[in-house]
């Protein structure tokens, strides 16, 4: 048997009040791709930031090759070949894409001067980029005036640059539509040839099922099982994570499916900065109204058009058939058109505050007393929207930024929901989102929908898209490029749409 | 919490050199309570002074508590004592002359509060502009103001001038301060403040503005227009310092009056537990924070340091104090 | 631990080294007359800064307290309450009615007069005159210009306004013969290097007029204006008039590049304030003066002694003033 | 690029402004050729002015860009200038004493750097101290210096003192200023800051860090070294700066050389694009930035604008030329 290329044994990792890692072992051979699932807050991340040195481990050894290593920081682990790509962003978006794609370990001249040698990092930079299926004309763009999910390929792009022997990637494909997920997955078949192992975190199980060599899942912090290629199914993983099995997945419960009345509608918007081709939608009662697209369709753009975060320039909204006004978010969430948006941290929570804080900010008018807010009201709605969305949080009292991504996720669900939502435009609603949670979302969202509440779901999840909606719309280049229902909702259609084509 | 015993222990220790360096001075012949006396007739000395800084800490501490900064805020305390003057000295009644330089006061925070929300500039370079400007205005209105010049231009006003001064500085006739009213006021004003920013909404928004301004415009905070406000009220309780420090003062110098005033209640905001990176801070603590200072000159004056160590003591003393708090807070997060 | 001597304090106007000197006749005197002494040189020129000082003084139980006065109308009744729990000396500046003992200092407006009276030697057919001061807006900052251009203009001090005859670009007023551009001190807030540029910034606007006299009245206008004088290459073409006793000013005026100045004497200031308040302490009430100390006017070859309004005015010559002067600050090390 | 049109729109008007007011105001007999002169005359003061300005600005624009700031500059000009004055005075060569007063400026910046990356500080409040502390070490060091008091004291300096001010100010030996200096050295500096900013791996770590400090961090960069790095710089610049000044002035007073000059570097550094957000700024910017005030003030005072009205006018003016730079910003990031 050869050496490993990467164990870690009996890690353990402590936080305030959480314990994150439990002892936890993991093996990876050379070329291998292990996949690590689990549930939101099972540690994954925490595990991987050791691997790459972002944090030291309280007990246990990590060993490369072989050898004991304790990296200092991650300019080590990434010298060693151990990169992290982080579920979160991590880019200089005030840099070019080359300058990104080598930050850090610049091609220089002149010694000590470290003058940047320009011309051969744009010539490599083009290559790396084409590795990830994104066109040269991106080596001189500001990174912030990427989409999130181009930014996601840049920050591969750049793992890839890097002399990596293993390259670990948090949840890379979260905001990826399928098409650039496909290309990745190439990448990820070239490095496993040329014996590059892959550690890959996804809480897309199909995804898993189709690149793992073999399945790790870790449950609260320990090891709960490990399935080779040969018995990774749907099924297997999700007993191992959550300690039962799932049915119902995809919930059709509640809802009453296409040809409710119209709730929101778009005519004729178009939107300052937006394209010039002008979109008209409606959202019905009682169903889920899917959007899909590539990266950078524009469907966040025209969902923040109507929300008020970006101004209308021409058409008209209209809410339960009277005109709307939304010159602000605060227009919006007055006629109750809530958003759940994109980049959660950025947009969705006030992560350095509490859950509770977030929970309760957009409610606050409803909190509302003579000496100032209602104090027992306030902690009935985070008693009752932390149980009723089962976040995973110590309290109402610990800080947003520290729950896993999933619970940081339901804490934005659970404050539009204590408001009580008429439209719900939910834009990624799963994006980082576990099985577990996702099942809970999906049912909570049917409910909704079941309740006449329109929901218009953006989503880049084949799966999810295809599961959860009773009618699709398709964005190409900023305009609606096709509707499509019933039989004909096919995957195929789907990307036919996408990708500039006609409907079938 | 762990935010205020940093400058808890510094201010301690400040108070304590305090009386420390009265009892060791004290003449032997002198009888403890005169002593006693003396030292409370000093304390109430710090306290006045404490009070007025406090005030425009407040207003500091809020713009920092939102993201934001006011460097005008010397320079308005200036211009809004000399305008209270000149209007006085110019016959408009001193009850009449407290609201409407208030409301000015008010008005030059809308200014920048526009500026800044509506143009989109930057608060540090605003209020940059907004120093200039308005110590400029003061320059305009008049060379110098004080008390004696209006009554003398005005005779019939000193007997309300007396009664403001009474009940906002606590002097009486005489100009014997009686007890620190204008900390009684910093105590009041605080408590409104701290109501506001711990047990109503609007608290929430300037902490959610603060720490992720797209966030809570996300979520429904009308967030330019609670930066407005915060501006506003800021250079309004500028503006009433304006008004103490005339009350307060022999005179005031049109060009130096106020003068590096929002430095100290920069300080002061930032020593009570305000981060200036937005979205943190206590009422309790910004008035602790703008204890600090007031305290630490005092010492200085008694002690009778020679003038050339005083600036070295004082930014030594804060720094110590600085990073004796970073250290409180360490300890306290790693055994969190 | 308390020495039982008397405690005497000294707060002046602001930081300054004219102030040094103050210190160290204070020193001087606090040797000579046994007294323990705190002198304090405030941050900047403006009475909130003084006052905490003072007031934290007297809670202190200090004998008593020499101050130099910024505003005296806005001050008075702030002192008065200060005279009654301590024995009060004003120096350099009075507060009259204050209730102190007595005033050791000169009177800025006559001191200002002597300016006058120089660059009235200096250009006797009349000229043009800028005038450079830190601030308008204290005792001093407005009694020496008013000095300055009532001597130039007695009895019409308010001057006339009018434009330049050469140059009618120029506007300003005329105080009988002498044109003041502007018609104000151009002032600096203390800032030294503004205090440069406003030179630099009026030679080049009246470049090329005859009969210049530029005139600076804080202790470090004079050194500023030959800075820029020089830059430009005008040393002698462009007279100086200055006052107080900057060394820079002193050692330009031995080398025939300043005309003159008008010095106050601030080391007895500190002398004397320090000794009337040693005496007071003692009960001896005795060392008190009267009236206001005559100010001396420094050239390059000095002159006799002459009685000007009722004062000794002495005349002596800049390269002695400077060697007394230092002879002066050994005793503070500066 | 769109960062610098609205400086240079400014500096063309206030250039505008200042030419205009020389012919306007020319004698009708002066011959063209003479008021050319005097124009000339006059820009060359100015841009010695400039010059120095240019030489904190950039410093303080290196902090600004990794998203710092310090509020020490000022004083440590007149520390530094002081330190020039007093070690000159006790025998140091001044060849010698030019590179350990910068030395000395370099530990300064050091120790703030120190402070804020070790002990996890805010710049802002170490700055705020550091302000206190170097201008009380100035006061501690000498209550003023002056070219002649070094060369009185030690008169063999005479001639290398001159040599330094004729290199670094352009006067010569009667203090006529021949050529602006100040204002090649900071071209030269400008140019030598520009090629690490824009052209050296150095410059991407601070555009990074200023953005992003944990992307930076992530990438390997040592983003505390590079922020005591940048300190460094600061400082040492401003410690130049107080050499600068030394031998530019006739003498330094402890207690006040340098004072506001932070004030002016940020602004000169925000005006010229740096955003105090960090990570944006360029060298060019850098320059054109420091040369708004200087030309501001002296427009102002060639017009003979009462002294009062300046700094309102100054102030006005400023914000004038931020409000047309964010709208030309806007501009083209509309059409973009
Ligand atoms: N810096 C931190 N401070 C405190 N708690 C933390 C910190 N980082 C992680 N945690 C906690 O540790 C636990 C494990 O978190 P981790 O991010 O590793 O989960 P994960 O498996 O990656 O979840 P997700 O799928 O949602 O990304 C969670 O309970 C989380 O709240
Ligand atoms: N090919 C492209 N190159 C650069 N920018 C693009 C491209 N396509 C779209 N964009 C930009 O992306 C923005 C639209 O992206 P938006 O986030 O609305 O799309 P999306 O469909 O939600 O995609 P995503 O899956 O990335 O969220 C616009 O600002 C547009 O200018
Ligand atoms: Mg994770
Ligand atoms: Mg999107």
């Amino acid at each position: 048997m050869t050496t490993p290329r990467l164990t870690a044994t009996a890690v353990s990792k402590r936080f305030p009040g959480v314990v994150a890692l439990d002892g936890v072992t993991l093996t990876l051979a050379p070329g291998e791709v292990l996949a690590v699932v689990g549930e939101n807050g099972a540690g994954k991340s925490t595990l991987m930031k050791i691997l790459a040195g972002v944090y030291q481990p309280d007990e246990g050894t990590v060993e490369l090759d072989g050898r004991p290593v304790r990296f200092a920081g991650p300019a080590e682990a990434t010298a060693a070949g151990v990169v992290l790509i982080h579920q979160e962003l991590n880019l200089a978006e005030n840099l070019t894409v080359a300058d990104n794609l080598f930050l850090g370990r610049e091609e220089t001249t002149g010694g000590w001067l470290r003058v940047l040698g320009r011309r051969g990092m744009a010539a490599r930079a083009a290559e790396l980029l084409a590795r990830v299926g994104l066109p040269a004309d991106r080596v001189t763009r500001l990174v912030e005036t990427l989409p999130p999910g181009e930014k996601q390929l840049v920050e591969i792009a750049r793992a890839l640059g890097t002399a990596v022997r293993v390259l670990i990637m948090d949840e890379p494909t979260s905001s990826l539509t399928q098409k650039e997920t496909e290309r990745l997955y190439a990448v990820i078949d070239s490095l496993r040839t040329v014996g590059v192992s892959v550690l890959y975190i996804s809480h897309r199980l199909a995804e898993v099922k189709r690149c793992a060599d073999r399945v790790t899942v870790l449950r609260d912090g320990k090891n709960a099982g490990e399935l080779p290629k040969e018995r990774v199914t749907h099924d297997n993983m999700v007993r191992l994570m959550v300690g039962r099995d799932m049915k119902q997945f995809y919930p059709k419960v509640h809802r009453t499916g296409t040809g409710g009345r119209s709730v929101l509608a778009l005519d004729a918007v178009r939107y300052r900065n937006g394209p010039d081709t002008p979109v008209s939608l409606e959202v019905r009662a009682g169903e889920i109204l899917g959007m899909a697209g590539l990266v950078g369709a524009g469907r966040t753009e025209l969902a923040e058009a109507v929300f008020g975060v970006r101004h209308l320039a021409a058409g008209a909204l209209a809410l339960d058939g009277r005109p709307l006004a939304v010159k602000s978010p605060v227009d919006a969430i007055a006629a109750g058109v809530f958003l759940v948006p994109e980049d959660r941290r950025l947009h969705g929570l006030v992560t350095a505050e509490s859950v509770g804080f977030n929970l309760s900010l957009p409610n606050l008018d409803r909190l509302r007393s003579r000496f100032g807010l209602h104090r027992r009201a306030e902690a009935d709605l985070h008693a009752t929207w932390i149980e009723r969305l089962r976040v995973k949080t110590p309290s109402a009292a610990q800080t947003v930024g520290l729950l896993s991504g999933g619970n940081q996720q339901k804490v934005v669900y659970g404050k539009w929901l204590a408001r009580g939502p008429r439209v719900l435009i939910l834009d990624e609603p799963t994006r980082g989102v576990d099985v577990g949670a996702k099942a809970e979302i999906y049912a909570l969202v049917d409910e909704l929908a079941g309740r006449g509440v329109a929901v218009w779901m953006i989503t880049s999840d084949m799966e999810e898209l295809l599961g959860m909606s009773d009618r699709v719309v398709v964005m190409h280049e900023g305009r609606l490029a096709g509707e499509l229902a019933g039989a004909a909702l096919t995957e195929e259609a789907v990307m036919r749409l996408a990708t500039g084509g006609q409907a079938g | 919490m762990m935010r205020i015993l940093g400058v808890l222990g510094l201010l301690v220790a400040l108070y304590g050199g305090l009386v420390g360096t009265y009892v060791q001075n004290a003449p032997g012949f002198e009888p403890t309570s005169r002593t006693q006396e003396r030292i409370q007739g000093n304390l109430i000395d710090v306290a006045s002074i404490q009070g007025r800084y406090g005030v425009i800490t407040l207003g500091a501490a809020m713009v920092i508590i939102t993201g934001g900064i006011d460097l005008s805020i010397g320079a308005v305390v200036g211009c809004a004592a000399v305008l209270f003057g000149v209007l006085t000295q110019n016959g408009v009644h001193p009850f009449a002359a407290l609201p409407l330089v208030v409301l000015a006061g008010a008005g030059v925070g809308f200014g920048n509060g526009l500026l800044i929300t509506r143009l989109k500039l930057q608060p540090f370079l605003v209020t940059l502009c907004g120093m200039f400007v308005y110590r400029g205005a003061a320059r305009l209105l008049a060379g110098s103001v004080s008390r004696t010049a209006t009554v003398e231009a005005q005779p019939e006003f000193a007997a309300s001038l007396q009664m403001i001064r009474y009940v906002l500085i606590g002097k009486d006739a005489s100009g014997e301060l009686l007890f620190p009213a204008q900390f009684v006021l910093l105590l009041v004003l605080a408590a409104v403040i701290g109501f506001f920013l711990h047990r109503t909404a609007y608290g929430r928004y300037w902490y959610a503005i603060g720490h992720n301004e797209l966030a809570a415009k996300y979520a429904g905070v009308s967030v330019d227009r609670q930066r407005v406000w915060v501006y506003v009220v800021c250079s309004a309780l500028a503006a009433l310092a304006g008004v103490l420090l005339f009350l307060d003062m022999p005179s005031i110098q049109a060009d130096s009056g106020g003068q590096y005033l929002e430095l100290y209640a920069i300080l002061g905001a930032v020593l009570g537990g305000c981060s200036l990176r937005g979205g943190e801070g206590t009422a309790v603590g910004m008035v602790l924070g703008a204890m600090v200072l007031p305290v630490l000159e005092n010492l200085v004056n008694i002690r009778g340091l020679k003038s050339d160590l005083i600036p070295a003591v004082i930014g030594l003393t804060l720094l110590a104090g600085t990073i004796l708090d970073e250290f409180i807070r360490r300890r306290s997060r790693a055994r969190h | 631990k308390d020495s039982g001597k008397p405690k005497i304090a000294v707060v002046t106007n602001c930081t300054d080294p004219f102030w040094d000197l103050a210190e160290a006749g204070a020193n001087k005197a606090a040797q000579d007359f046994d007294v323990e002494l705190t002198f304090r040189q405030p941050e900047r020129m403006a009475a909130e800064v003084q006052k905490p000082i003072i007031d934290a003084w007297v809670n202190q139980g200090f004998n008593g307290i020499a101050v130099s006065v910024i505003d005296p109308k806005g001050q008075t009744e702030d002192l008065r309450l200060v005279a009654k729990k301590v024995t009060l000396v004003t120096m350099d500046n009075d507060a009259p009615d204050s209730g102190r003992v007595c005033y050791v200092g000169v009177d800025n407006k006559e001191a200002g007069r002597a300016v006058g009276r120089l660059i009235k030697k200096v250009l006797p057919n009349g000229g043009t005159l800028a005038l450079f001061i830190g601030s308008t807006t204290s005792a001093n900052g407005q009694a020496r210009p008013a000095g300055v251009l009532e001597e130039l203009a007695t009895p019409e001090a308010n001057g006339t306004p009018g434009k330049h005859p050469q140059r009618p670009e120029l506007s300003g007023k005329f105080y009988g013969k002498y044109f003041l551009v502007d018609g104000e001190p151009k002032t600096d807030n203390g800032e030294k290097e503004k205090a440069a540029s406003n030179v630099q910034a009026m030679l080049s606007r009246v470049d090329g007029v005859p009969d210049l006299c530029f005139a600076g009245l804080y202790a470090y206008n004079p050194p500023a204006i030959l800075e820029a004088v020089r830059a430009k290459s005008l040393v002698g073409k462009v007279k100086i008039v200055g006052f107080d006793e900057n060394p820079e000013t002193l050692k330009a005026i031995a080398d025939g590049h300043i005309e003159g100045t008008v010095v106050q004497d601030p080391y007895n200031y500190g002398y004397k304030s320090v000794e009337i308040l040693a005496a007071e302490a003692r009960g001896d009430t005795k060392k008190r003066v009267s009236g206001s100390a005559p100010y001396q006017v420094i050239t390059r070859e000095g002159g006799p002694t002459q009685d000007i309004n009722n004062l000794r005015i002495q005349f002596p010559k800049a390269a002695d003033y400077l060697t007394t002067m230092r002879d002066q600050l050994k005793i503070i090390n500066k």
